[in-house]
This record gives structure tokens, sequence and C-alpha cells, in this order.
């Protein structure tokens, strides 16, 4: 049976994320933003100037770590939210051998994606990996409070585990992005939660298959 | 310093306020920053420096007591810092932990700054005047002396002692207070008179 | 002190025994570690703790409190034994020479003449025999038995190295090597300089012990000369000045005595103050004594002080008992005794032993008045502070009245150092509220008192409204003019003796000094030893001159140094008997062959010729006593007594307990605990800490940051034994009270071995008390025995008995 | 006698020192002077101090500091440890020598170096922050630092503290504002036993090697002068009669240097870390360019409909 999901216009118009997720996804990237430049701030003298974007480095300092807070408890959410439908499937293996067709678009050569192709996935649970060390290692270097619980050599990795994590994020944040910009309508489908048949159709075929089929995918919860 | 200044102003006056702002004002590794700070200001410039003696053991280190205002001009003066005198043949300008912390004892909580008395089974001192205090204290020395000072002995020997009421001087006064505590005490007669010498 | 803090410098080995210089007076000390660092000089530490003086000691050695007279006497017959003795400096200018009287003896631990019912001695048999002519007799041989040399041989014999470990626990090998060390000195060119404080004083025979180091002193030539001498590290600023102006129940400004009833007469009173010469040539300067007198009388009473009237003899209080120290004032007071006590700058509550006892006298009083720049526990005894101060308030009916005066910022005077150094000070800053000057307080006094007694009469007015006033505002006398006076300044114009025409001094002008003084009440001098701190020159005391010629270390013209400028005391002993310098390189005054001249104001006469003329010019023998006669109450000799609550027995005499002579009030006695009492077996002691000064320093922040809060120091092996955990609490009492402290377990106190058994030595700081910045806590005075040293009643406070026990961390 | 540090001026003083003679500044490019100030250095004479803590009261006193009234916890030392408003601690350790038999009670006053190369410095994010003169003083600039404690986990010695209050760190500043006019530290002014003294860092050594060599005469064979060279030298130097075992004097480091986790942190890492950051966002750039938007044409939107529409 027909997913309610599925809206039957032409073009067709398919649901994809919520309200709440939606809401929740954007909460989750302001601060994640806010994160990244007001640890940046720290990051390197040079972009120590993005402390001024918080009223200097005194307020980035202390707001810095309570944006960690706000993303891990946001992120914590959506995690559960998508963790249904980011299992990784021989599909997704298949999908990751072939990064020219990735890379160029030629989805035709590639395995029909879920609601998540394995790029996506991998952006999944390298994000969750990320934060995971962050927010331990973060707390370990959240003097304000945390000073007392750990010696200093423990911080110093803590702060070398973190910025390493940290740059890592970074660039697989850039990735995602860049992915939303590229792939024309993605952008879409987490501001009006919706995208069109076409799309879909072409960059997530199976999940199309299986809304139309009525099937739930088994790696998507109902949205 | 007044461009320093202005420049901490200006940098606590930037609140979360737009990019265009923040980056604009600061910049990349702007050489004019390092120049934005300079010593911390030095405390004595302008103070009035008076000799003096520590008033702890008997090292008697010479000290400086650095005030704000000159007691002798006749102000008030407040004093703010006070540290060894390196002119002093014994301590050359140094000080142990209590002579360290000399100005803690001027401005300790708990001087006394007023006469006060604290009545026969009260449980509180009540301030008085200094005229009330020394009348009653005066008053209370002549009775007691009036009423027990002892002429003669049993063999009719003159003593002119005065036992029943007792005198303890200090350890930190001044030979010159010493002198005057010696002239009043004893010349009441007032034998029970000590000091500080053995503890 | 003889010497001055800055001549340290000059030492070649400094021992610290009954002190602890580097923390009690941290800027002294710093001549020690120069002395160390430019000289080579060694530092021996001797104390039953290992303190802050000992951390940076070349050698230290532990020994149980109270039982130094048995250390030293042991390094003297150490000295005897191996020929370490400065024979030239022995032979001329000690009494060793001299022949004792053949009636003198000791026994048992006792000299001749002890009479058990009166805790004194008949000292007549301590005496020199005299000759035909009236001189002592001497045998400058050393051959005859009767000089006091062969006594005192005889006497320090049984003190062997075996005896010193057996009654101080200090190890036989390291008391040897400290021997070693101290016998090194006895060379005329090397000196060893003594410092010590209340760790000597604070014992029922701390006279003693200070006089045995004395002794030792002489015997290896180290007084007198730069780098050596007998240094008492006073404790407070001003103490010093304090006692030399006289301010105790016996005494008279400049080491005079206020007469006792037995002299009835001013006549009677001099009679036994001739102080003639026991030698001949001799100078024997208390021949002058009353001249220092009678000028003392002239500055009280002035006009009212005529030879007619003795000098106004009968002004002057008579004494019925030695003295009136303040343990016997509480002792009256805690009998009912004492109505009034009157306070100035004093926190007795704490200062004195057995803070029970001093709470119940002070609540017998009737009126108390409390003269602090600073909040007191004195002042506030009556306040119920819960364990720490358990005060029945609304029983306590004395009227305490709480007068605030300056400190040292707010004033101007003069404080005598312990190197005898008179420094003036000027006023930094107006007084806080309402406070005035001690000056001012004093004199406010005076006037209401004269006032009061000229207005309704009343007991004997004249000593009161008679006392000579001299200053332009009678309410508010200035330190300047008081300075004068005690400086003292003549009454009528002054002549030459030799030239009755030539007029010396003008009416009215201040004395150059005390050689000045006369005894027909032309002069007046508040203070004769003082004379010459306040010239017609000016104010000697703030002189701030710094130079010091040659680096001697004696700063000539910076401030004034009582007697006469002189810098060392019996400087002439650091010359041979012909003037020379034993050391060349210590010169401080030499012979020239007319007169003394060098570094350092002559303590002789300057044309006094140096085979005839001994070096300690106030005695009458011109020599230093190693045989006292009768001056102390003990005895001729010290002798090891043990304290009053000991841990173990007198090896030595047995059957005595503490010092025979020392006065004990009859409650007290029972308030003691047994010699070697199973209940209190631990032997206790107290202390200062360096980061604080007395009960004062409580009260400043800085000072409550560096130590803040009560403890006491245990052995790791006591600790063991008793349970106690590193940081917690324990509970420690003794006969009198009990304390709740936190316990410092340390590697610094060691378990001593005495006559075989183990000694464990408690130590406890005094600084803690219910006011302040600090933690609340208890002063050590809660645990210590009320019984004083028998010569100047000093407390015994470095050695008693408590028990110990770990406790759980006391609620609130 | 080493000379006493003289008394302090009361009239105005030129500095003799400030922003022109920085030589190092956190998180920021300085070119030091091409004339270096003579090097000051403090040495602390560890056999000389008696641990009278007079160093910790001058240098509260002079700069203002209040640290809370603690408890005692079984030890002299107090406070427990270096705080934000105490910048000077003594450090007491009790050591039964095994060679001697004798008990050695080490006092050490413990406080910032002032490091040659600081890692505080190395550390820090906040730009001038601290500075480095270039007469040796590591000085910590409250008004730039944002109390990351990053200073904390770049210092080999654990000197600098966070307040609770200010947020700001804090640490000895060798009394710049003294030295600057002419003055010593605090600390040094105070010393009673001259166990600190004060002057040029060429001196120290000279007065250091007379001490050693004092040392060396009293049985310390082993006595030495402690100038790191792990980090380029100190400007804060101890005589140690025992400098074969600097830990032994409450856990001195034997061989202090930067940790090499905070070079990796710091360094080129983070530069390295930067360029991958960059390089991501150019590869994007270039990717686009090169593949244009990724978009799903009408054909897709067509099968799409057709596939729903076979569903319905």
């Amino acid at each position: 049976m027909l997913s309610p999901q599925i809206h039957d216009s032409y073009p067709v118009a398919v649901d994809r994320y919520s309200g709440l997720t939606r809401l929740n996804h954007w909460i989750n990237a302001f601060f994640f933003v806010a994160l990244v430049l007001s640890g940046l701030a720290f990051y390197s003298p040079y972009t120590y100037f993005l402390s001024g974007l918080f009223g200097g480095g005194a307020n980035a300092r202390m707001l810095h770590p309570w944006f960690g807070v706000i993303v891990t408890i946001s992120f914590l959410f959506l995690f559960f939210r998508f963790v249904g439908g980011n299992g990784w499937k021989p599909r997704d293996t298949a999908w990751m051998k072939n990064p020219g067709a990735v890379l160029s678009g030629d989805e035709e050569a590639l395995p029909e994606a879920g609601k998540y192709n394995a790029g996506q996935k991998i952006v999944f649970w390298s994000m969750t990996m990320l934060i995971i060390i962050m927010i331990a290692t973060g707390l370990v270097i959240w003097d304000q409070y945390f000073a007392a619980y750990t010696s200093i050599e423990v911080k110093r990795a803590a702060v070398l585990i973190h910025s390493v994590a940290a740059t890592a994020a970074i660039i697989v944040l850039i990735i995602h992005i860049y992915a939303a910009i590229w792939v024309w309508g993605s952008i879409g489908a987490m501001t009006s939660g919706r995208v069109t048949g076409g799309w879909a159709w072409r960059h997530h075929r199976k999940w199309l298959r299986d809304l139309v089929a009525g099937r739930v995918d088994g790696d998507m919860p109902k949205a | 310093m007044n461009q320093q200044f202005s420049r901490r102003q200006f940098l606590g006056a930037a609140g979360i306020g737009t990019a265009g702002t923040a980056l604009g004002a600061l910049g990349f590794g702007d050489a004019e920053v390092a120049l934005a700070q300079a010593v911390r200001p030095y405390r004595l410039a302008s103070t009035t420096e008076t000799r003096n003696t520590c008033t702890y053991c008997s090292v008697a280190c010479g000290i400086l007591i650095f005030s704000k205002g000159d007691v002798h001009k006749g102000d008030k003066a407040d004093i703010l810092h006070i540290e060894g005198d390196a002119d002093h043949p014994t301590n050359r300008g140094t000080l142990c932990p209590k002579g360290s912390g000399l100005l803690g004892f001027v401005k300790s909580p708990n001087r006394l700054v007023e006469p006060r008395i604290r009545k026969p089974g009260s449980d509180k001192f009540e301030p008085v005047s200094w005229e009330v205090a020394l009348d009653r204290v005066a008053r209370l020395l002549k009775d007691d002396r009036d009423k027990n000072f002892l002429a003669t002995n049993k063999d009719g020997v003159t003593v002119n002692r005065w036992t029943s009421t007792a005198f303890l001087a200090a350890s930190a006064t001044s030979n010159e207070t010493a002198t005057v505590t010696y002239k009043v005490v004893r010349s009441m007669g007032a034998l029970v008179f000590d000091n500080q010498a053995r503890v | 002190m003889t010497n001055a803090w800055t001549d340290i410098k000059n030492t070649d080995l400094v021992v610290i025994m009954g002190g602890n210089a580097a923390e009690a007076h941290p800027c002294g000390f710093k001549w020690v570690t120069e002395a160390k660092a430019t000289r080579g000089a060694k530092l021996v530490v001797v104390d039953p703790r290992f303190t802050r003086s000992a951390a940076v000691a070349d050698y230290y050695a532990p020994i149980r409190q109270g039982t130094d007279i048995a250390f030293l006497f042991g390094v003297i017959n150490y000295c005897m034994q191996n020929n370490k003795v400065q024979w030239e400096y022995l032979k001329s200018f000690t009494n060793a020479a001299f022949l004792v009287n053949d009636g003198f003896g000791w026994a048992d631990g006792l000299f001749t003449g002890y009479d058990e019912t009166k805790r004194d001695y008949d000292r007549s048999t301590w005496s020199y025999q005299i000759g035909p002519d009236g001189y002592a007799l001497v045998d400058e041989t050393l051959q005859n038995p009767r000089c006091v040399w062969n006594l005192l041989k005889e006497h320090v014999a049984k003190y062997t190295p075996e005896m010193v470990e057996r009654i101080c626990g200090t190890p036989k090998d390291k008391f040897l090597k400290i021997a070693a060390m101290i016998a090194e000195t006895s060379s005329p060119t090397k000196a060893m300089t003594s410092m010590y404080a209340l760790g000597w004083t604070q014992h029922s025979k701390g006279s003693q012990n200070i006089r045995t180091m004395a002794m030792l002193q002489l015997i290896l030539g180290n007084i007198g000369i730069r780098g050596g001498g007998m240094n008492a590290l006073r404790g407070h600023s001003n103490i010093q000045g304090l006692t030399d102006l006289g301010l105790m129940s016996n005494l008279i400004p400049g080491y005079l005595n206020i007469p006792k009833e037995t002299e009835a007469t001013f006549d009677a009173y001099m009679s036994t103050r001739a102080y003639k010469p026991l030698r001949p040539n001799q100078i024997s300067y208390w021949q002058n004594y009353k001249k220092f007198f009678v000028s003392f009388m002239k500055s009280m009473w002035g006009d009212a002080a005529t030879a007619e009237n003795n000098w106004a003899y009968d002004y002057l209080p008579k004494l019925d008992v030695p003295d009136y120290d303040v343990l016997r004032a509480f002792d009256m007071a805690f009998n009912g005794k004492m109505n009034g006590y009157v306070m100035q700058g004093f926190n007795p509550l704490q200062a004195f032993p057995n803070k029970a006892k001093l709470a119940a006298g002070l609540s017998k009083l009737k009126f108390l008045v409390v003269i602090d720049p600073l909040e007191t526990e004195t002042a506030r005894f009556w306040e119920n502070h819960g364990p720490h101060n358990p005060a029945d308030t609304k029983a306590i009916q004395t009227e305490v009245i709480q007068l605030p005066s300056t400190c040292f910022a707010e004033d101007e005077g003069s404080l005598v150092n312990s190197g005898r150094w008179l420094q003036w000070h000027w006023a930094a800053a107006a007084p806080p509220g309402k406070a005035m000057s001690d000056i001012w307080i004093m004199a406010q006094l005076h006037k209401r008192l004269k006032a009061l007694y000229e207005k309704e009469g009343g007991a004997l007015p004249d000593p009161i409204v008679k006392l000579k006033w001299p200053y332009a505002n009678p309410d508010d006398p200035t330190p300047d003019e008081i300075a004068r006076e005690m400086n003292g300044y003549t009454l009528s114009a002054q002549y030459d003796p030799k030239d009755a025409t030539k007029m010396t001094l003008d009416k009215g002008k201040q004395l150059p000094g005390f050689a000045a003084l006369k005894d027909d009440g032309s002069t007046a001098c508040f203070c004769w030893i003082y004379s010459g701190c306040y010239t017609e020159a000016g104010n000697m005391m703030a002189r701030r001159d710094n130079t010091d010629k040659d680096n001697v270390g004696l700063f000539p013209n910076w401030s004034y140094s009582w007697p006469a400028n002189r810098r060392i005391l019996y400087n002439r002993a650091s010359a041979d008997l012909n003037g020379k310098s034993w050391d060349a390189s210590r010169k401080l005054i030499e012979w020239d062959g007319a007169k003394w001249s060098g570094y350092d104001v002559p303590d002789m006469l300057p044309t006094a010729k140096p085979q005839d003329v001994g070096p300690f010019i106030m005695n009458a023998e011109g020599t230093s006593r190693l045989f006292t006669l009768g001056m102390m109450r003990e005895g001729p000799f010290p002798s090891h007594y043990e304290p009053f609550e000991s841990p173990v027995a007198n090896v030595i005499a047995p059957k005595i307990r503490g010092n025979p002579v020392a006065r004990v009030f009859p409650n007290d006695l029972a308030q003691m605990a047994n010699t070697g009492d199973a209940e209190y077996p631990y032997a206790a002691t107290t202390y200062r800490l360096t980061e604080h000064f007395h009960y004062w320093t409580k009260n400043v922040y800085q000072n409550a940051v560096a130590q803040p809060e009560f403890f006491v120091e245990i052995s790791e092996q006591l600790a063991k034994e008793k349970g106690v955990q590193h940081g917690g609490w324990v509970r420690v009492w003794s006969k009198r009270g009990s304390v709740n402290a936190k316990a410092v377990v340390t590697k610094r106190i060691k378990p001593l071995v005495c006559d075989g058994k183990a000694i464990h030595v408690v130590g406890i700081p005094i600084h803690w008390g219910f006011v302040g910045l600090t933690k609340p806590g208890y002063p050590a005075n809660t645990l210590t025995p009320f019984v004083g040293d028998a010569n100047t009643q000093t407390p015994e406070f470095k050695a008693f008995l408590v028990n110990i026990e770990a406790i759980a961390a006391p609620t609130a | 006698m080493f000379p006493p540090l003289p008394n302090p001026p009361t009239q105005t003083t030129a500095p003799k020192f400030g922003p022109a003679d920085l030589m190092r500044r956190s998180a920021s490019t300085v070119t030091p002077p091409a004339q270096r100030q003579t090097e000051v250095a403090k040495l602390i004479d560890i056999s000389k101090c008696i641990g009278c803590k007079a160093c910790q009261v001058a240098c509260n006193e002079w700069n203002e500091l209040t640290p809370p009234i603690g408890d005692n916890f079984g030890v002299y030392q107090n406070p427990s440890d270096l705080l934000p408003d105490q910048w000077t601690l003594m450090r007491f350790t009790e050591w039964d020598n095994p060679q001697t038999g004798n008990l050695e009670w080490l006092i050490r006053k413990d406080g910032c170096m002032h490091c040659e190369d600081p890692g505080c410095l190395k550390a820090c994010p906040a730009p001038g922050a601290i500075v480095q003169y270039t007469n040796g003083i590591v000085d910590f600039i409250s008004e730039n630092c944002i109390g990351c404690g990053y200073c904390v986990k770049g210092c080999p010695f654990n000197i600098p503290r966070i307040s609770k209050t200010t947020h700001k760190a804090k640490k000895c500043t060798l009394c710049s504002d003294r030295v600057a006019v002419g003055q010593g530290p605090a600390c040094a002014k105070a010393c009673p036993t001259q166990a600190i003294v004060f002057g040029t860092k060429d001196d120290m050594k000279k007065w250091a090697s007379g001490r050693v060599d004092d040392l060396k005469s009293r049985g310390f064979a082993n006595a030495g002068l402690y100038d790191p060279a792990g980090v380029g030298g100190t400007h804060v130097m101890y005589v140690l009669p025992h400098a074969d075992q600097p830990q032994l004097y409450a856990n001195l480091p034997a061989d202090p240097k930067i940790d090499p986790l905070v070079g990796v942190w710091k360094g080129k890492g983070k530069v390295a870390g930067l360029g991958a950051m960059a390089l991501a966002v150019l590869a994007g750039v270039l990717h686009y360019l090169k593949n244009g938007p990724e978009v799903a044409t009408e054909e897709d939107e067509r099968k799409a409909k057709s596939l729903v529409d076979g569903a319905v």
C-alpha cells in the first residue's frame, strides 16, 4: 500500500523529514556550527578572531563547552531518530567500492540507496563516534567544573584527542554540508521536509520503492 | 597608558556582535595588539614613606610604611604597603612571614576602635566615651587603693604598698610608653606589676 | 644578647639550643646563614624536635626537654677531660682561681644549707675565702682543691657521655660529635655563639640552663669577643626595654631594686649595695648605685625628693615577698585576694599556664582593664565559646573595661632590640576609630587620679600628687619629651670636679651619659643605663648612619646601644692580659699603651691598664663568675634537675622532684602529674611557629592563611601506637586540661631512650584561641603547669606530661 | 652577603621594560627587538631556606592576594596547594637520607620557573594572554586571558591556576611591576636568609656556583644548580644539595620539558588540521565546479511518478 508519505501529484512529493526531526536537526546544526566556530577560536591563532563572534575569548571559552553539551544532547535525539536507517547493508559496501560513480553522480552505476546512502551513513556514524570522543575529552578539559578529577597528563592527552577529533568532525561537517549543496533538493528535505519523487528516484530509489510498496524500509522508522 | 587603556576598553566592549564588527576589530595577528599590554603599574608611586620598626620579635627589623597621605602634615594617612628597610643593618630589607604581613595587623578586622565596658554578668561589651571609661577606671583604682593600701606592716615598718590591684605592662610598647606607665603605676605604690618578659 | 645580631656573622660555630632562631627570629637568623656562607661556620642544633633551624644545620642532635644542664655539663666535662680550655682567659677573666669557703659542698643533688620546709638555702657557705686584706683569696696555679675550678671539675665529673645519654636521650655518638665541635672553639682564634630563647628560660630551672652555657662559653673564652657571646633572643619587640625600664614588681629602671620591707630605711637599703671590690684595683661599677638611685628618685618626684627625706625613699613600696610576678598575681586572684587588674597590651589568659586557673582568677576580679590595639581572649574571658572557652557568662561579675590603643604604625618612640639597640620609629598613620596612644591613656589616668586625690584625699596621696610631670601638654606627653627624661638632665649647673669654677653643663641640660650622674640630687635620670640616648647633641636613638668600618658588624652610628653605645658587652675580654686581641682578625678594642681604643666603646675605663683591671667591671671580682656565690637560688653551680612533671626520675638525685627551690603554690602541686605517671606518659613541650607571633597574628589575615589551624606534632611511632592518622584528630590532655587538635605526624620527632625507657615527645604550638581569623582552637596553656623558674618565675612551658588519643573529628 | 635589594621608590618611575621588549607572545607572532634586555633570574638556595613562608606572605601582600584560610592537613604546608591567589608555596618533604642515616627536611619554594621556552605560552590559544619579555620574565596578561586552562596543561611544572571567580589564569609574575622600576620580586626582598636572591641570570649562576662549592665542602657531593635545559633554562633556578635527585624536592621534575602532546596539538598539527579543513572545502568547490550540481531530472520525476502510479 502506498505510504502516506507519498503525495501523488506531479512531480510526486515525498515526505522525508518530520517537523520535529527538522527542528532537531537545525538546532543541532546551529549549535554545532557555534561549537565549531567557538572551538576554532582556540584551535589556532589564525582562527582566534572567531572568538569575536561570541564577545571575546573568555565568552567563547565559557560558551564552547555548553555548546558541546547542547550538541551532544540534541545529537542524542537525532541519533535515535536516524539510527534505524543507518544500519550498514551489503549494498552500502558495494556503493563504497565505486567512488568514481559516487563523485561523478553516476548513481545508475551504484546500488540503489535506501533512505540513506553509504556516504550518509558514514557521516552519521563518524559524527556519532566523534561526538562521543569530543564530549568525553571535552569534559576532561572543562576546567571550570572538572579540573580536579583528572591529572594534567590525562588532560594533555585529552586536549590532543579533542582537537584531532574536532579536525575530523569539521571535515565530516564540510563533506556533509557540501553534499547537501551539491545534491540539489537535499536542503529542501531539511527545510520543507519534502523531496520530489524525482529526487528520491535519483538518489534513494530503494527508499522510494519501499515507500511505494508500503514496505517499511528495514532501516527506516516511521518518519 | 591611555591608549592601552582604551584598547582594553574596546575589547571589553565588544559583546556578541556581528561577525563583521568582531572580525574587523581583531583582524589576523594584528601587530598593534602586540603592543596592547604593558607591565602592571607600580603601586607605590606618589606615596609617603615612613621608617618604623617591626612590632613583633626583638630582631627589630627596620620597616618602611607606605601611605597615601602624610600623617605629619595632618592627613589621616592610609597605609598601603609595608616592607623591609634595605638600609637597616640587621634585616637588610628582609622580613619574616610575620613582618611581611604587618599590613594585616594595622588593618586587622579585630582592631579595637572604641572604648567599651562589659557590665558584671553581661554577655556583651557596650561602647562608651573615653571620658566615661577613664573616669570609671580612675574611680575603681582609687577606691581599691584607698581601701587596701598598706602604709605600715605588722612590725610598724613603713611599707606603703598596694597589692590588691595588679598591673601588667606590654611587650611591644615604646620605652616612652613604658616610662610613663612605670611612673603612673609606681606612684600609686603598686607592687603587683609585671611585664611579658617571660612568655 | 651580649653581642648584636649583626655580629653573628663573625662566628665559627653557632649552637642553637634552647631556642629555634630560624623560626622565632628569621631575620636575625640571616646572620647565621651569612656566617655559614662566608666564613664556613657550622651550625649545631640540639632540640627535642627537628626544627626549621635544624633543617639548615650542619649537625642536629635530639635532647629530652628539661635536660640541658646535663648536656652542657657533659660538654664542660669533655672540655676539661680533653684539655679544650682557653686557659689564659680562664685564669685571668673568670673566678676559676678564687678559693671557696671550706663549708661549701654538694651531695645528693643539693648544695650545703638546704632547708626543705622553706624550699630555700641558707647561702652563707656559698662564699669566697677572704684574706686579711679584705680581698678574696686566689690560687692562680689552679692547684688548690678549694679553688672554683677544681670544685667545678669535681661537680661535673659525673656528667660523662654515658650519663648524658641516660639523662638526655641524646645518643652518645651524637653528643660526642657536638662536644668535639664545641671544644674546638677553645682556640683563641675560634668563636662560638650561643643563641637561645624561651627553650631555655621556660623551665623551673631556666636561669641555670643559661648559666651553664655561660660557664661553658667562659671556659672556651668566647665571651666579649666578636662572633661569641651569650645571645638571648628576646621574643618581643621591646621586652628588653620594658625589663631595662624595670616594669616588674621588684625593679627600678636600670636593674636597681625595689626595697624589701626588711630594708626599712634608706641607709639599710644602701648598706647591702656598697659593692666593695673583691680584688685589688677592680672597678666594681655598682659602687655608683646611689648615683643611679638618687637620679631616678629625682626623675620621679623632682623637688619632693630631697636629701632630708632620703630622696622620698618612703614613696617607694616595700616588698614582703621576693616578687609579685604574674604567676603570684593570678594565684592571688584565684584565691580571691585580687580586686583589679590593669593590662596593657597583654593577653595573659593565653600567655600564662593553666588556663582554667587563670580564667577562675579573672572571674573573681571586681574589675579588669584591658588596653590593647587588638581584640584579646583575656578581654573576652567571660564570653562562652563552647569547649574553647566554657565560661559561665552570667555568673561572672567582673566589670571589664576595654580601651583601644595604637599599634606600631601609629605611634612614635624607641624600642630596644635584643642586641640592646634603642631604635626610634615614627608614626605613619592616624589611629583607627577612637583608638588613642598608650601614653595618652596613662597620662589621662594619672590626671584623673591626681585630681581625685587632690580633691578627696585618700591613702598616701603624695607620691601621686607630687609625681614629676614635666610635659608641655600634661594631657598628652610627647615621646620626645619622655625620651629626654629617660636620658636624664641636670637639675643644677655641673662643674668640673677638678676645677670648681669651670661649668661643664648648665642647669636643665641633657646629660651626656651615666658617668655624669650625681648622688647629690643635682641630676635626674629615669633610667641610668639609657643615659646617653638623648643628649645635647640630639636624639641618638634616631641615628640612621649605617656605616660599619672594616665590616666588623658593629654599626656604631646606627641608633644607640646601651650602655654607653657599647655594641659588645665585656669587649675588654677580646684582648689578652696585655691588651692585644686574642685573634687579630677579631679585633674589637686594644690597649695602645695609654688607652683602650678600637671599633667599639671600651667596656672599661679607657685608661685602665690591662694587667691591673679585670674585664668584668660590673662584678666586684673584676672577673666573670663560674661560681656565683649566693646570686642564684639553686646554688653557686647549676645542677641537673628534672622538670616538675617528668617521665623519669632524676638520675643524679632520685629523691628530688623538679627544682628544689622553685616556688610552688599549694594547690598547683596537686595538679601536677607524678614522676613517670602512667596516666600521663608523654613528654610535652610548647613552642612558637614561624608563621605566627604569639596570639597576635591570628588576627592577621595572611598569617592565618599561612598556618590556619591548631595542631600537635607527634612521631610516626607514637602515631602508630595510638592509631593516629596523619592529619587526623587527637585529644591531648594533662592533669589541668584537655585540647582537641589536628595531628601532624612527623619524622622530625623521634622517640628518645632515657635511662632505658622510651620517651615520646608531643609538640604543641601555642598560637590559637577563640579570637582571631584562624580557625578557633585551644591555647597550649590549657595544659601547662603553674610553676615558674626559681629565680625569674618564668613558667615551665617547655616540659610537662600529657596523654594522647585518636578521636573522631569534632562536630561543629 | 648578596647585596640587598634596594628600597622601593615612591616617585613615578618610567618602567624599564614594557611592550617593546616582548620576546614571545602567546598565539601571536612578534618580532623581538634586536637588543635583548639583560636576562634576570631568581635563585632559590634550598640549603639556606628555613621554610618560614615569608616569601608566601610577602608575595600575597604585594600582589594583594587573599587566598582562603584553610585547614591544617597534617603538614606545615599551607595553603594545601598553589592557588589562583597563592602564587608561591613552600613544599615540605621529610627525607631520611639513606647514605648518612640523617633526616633531612627538604623545603622547596614552588612557583613559576619563568622558563626560557615557556610551555604555558606555547599552549596558550589567546593572543597576548601570556607574554615573555626579553629579560626572561613570563607574565600573564589577565585582560587577554580567556581562562581556558591550556597553560595549565602546557606547563611542565604544574604552576598556573585558574581562578574560579574571575576565570583568569594566575601565577607568579616575578613581580614584573617591581622589576620594571628597578626592584626585585617581593619574595626575594623579604627572604630572611637570602635563600632567594635576584639579579641578572649570569650573576645568579656565579652566585650559585659559590653556594654549590660551599655545599660540596659540607659533604653534599651532588650539590648543583637546577636550570633545566629541557625548557631552555629557567629564570627561576634552584641550588639543590641533592641535584642528582631533584624529584626529592616535592617532585621537582628531573628533566622537565614541554610535553610532546602539547607540541602536537599546538604546533604544526594545528596548521595541518586547518589545512585539511581548507582542502576539504577546496575539494568541494573544485568538485562543484567540475561536476556542477546534482539535480533530479525531469526523467527522474517521471520515473518516480510512474512508480507511484503503478502502485496506486
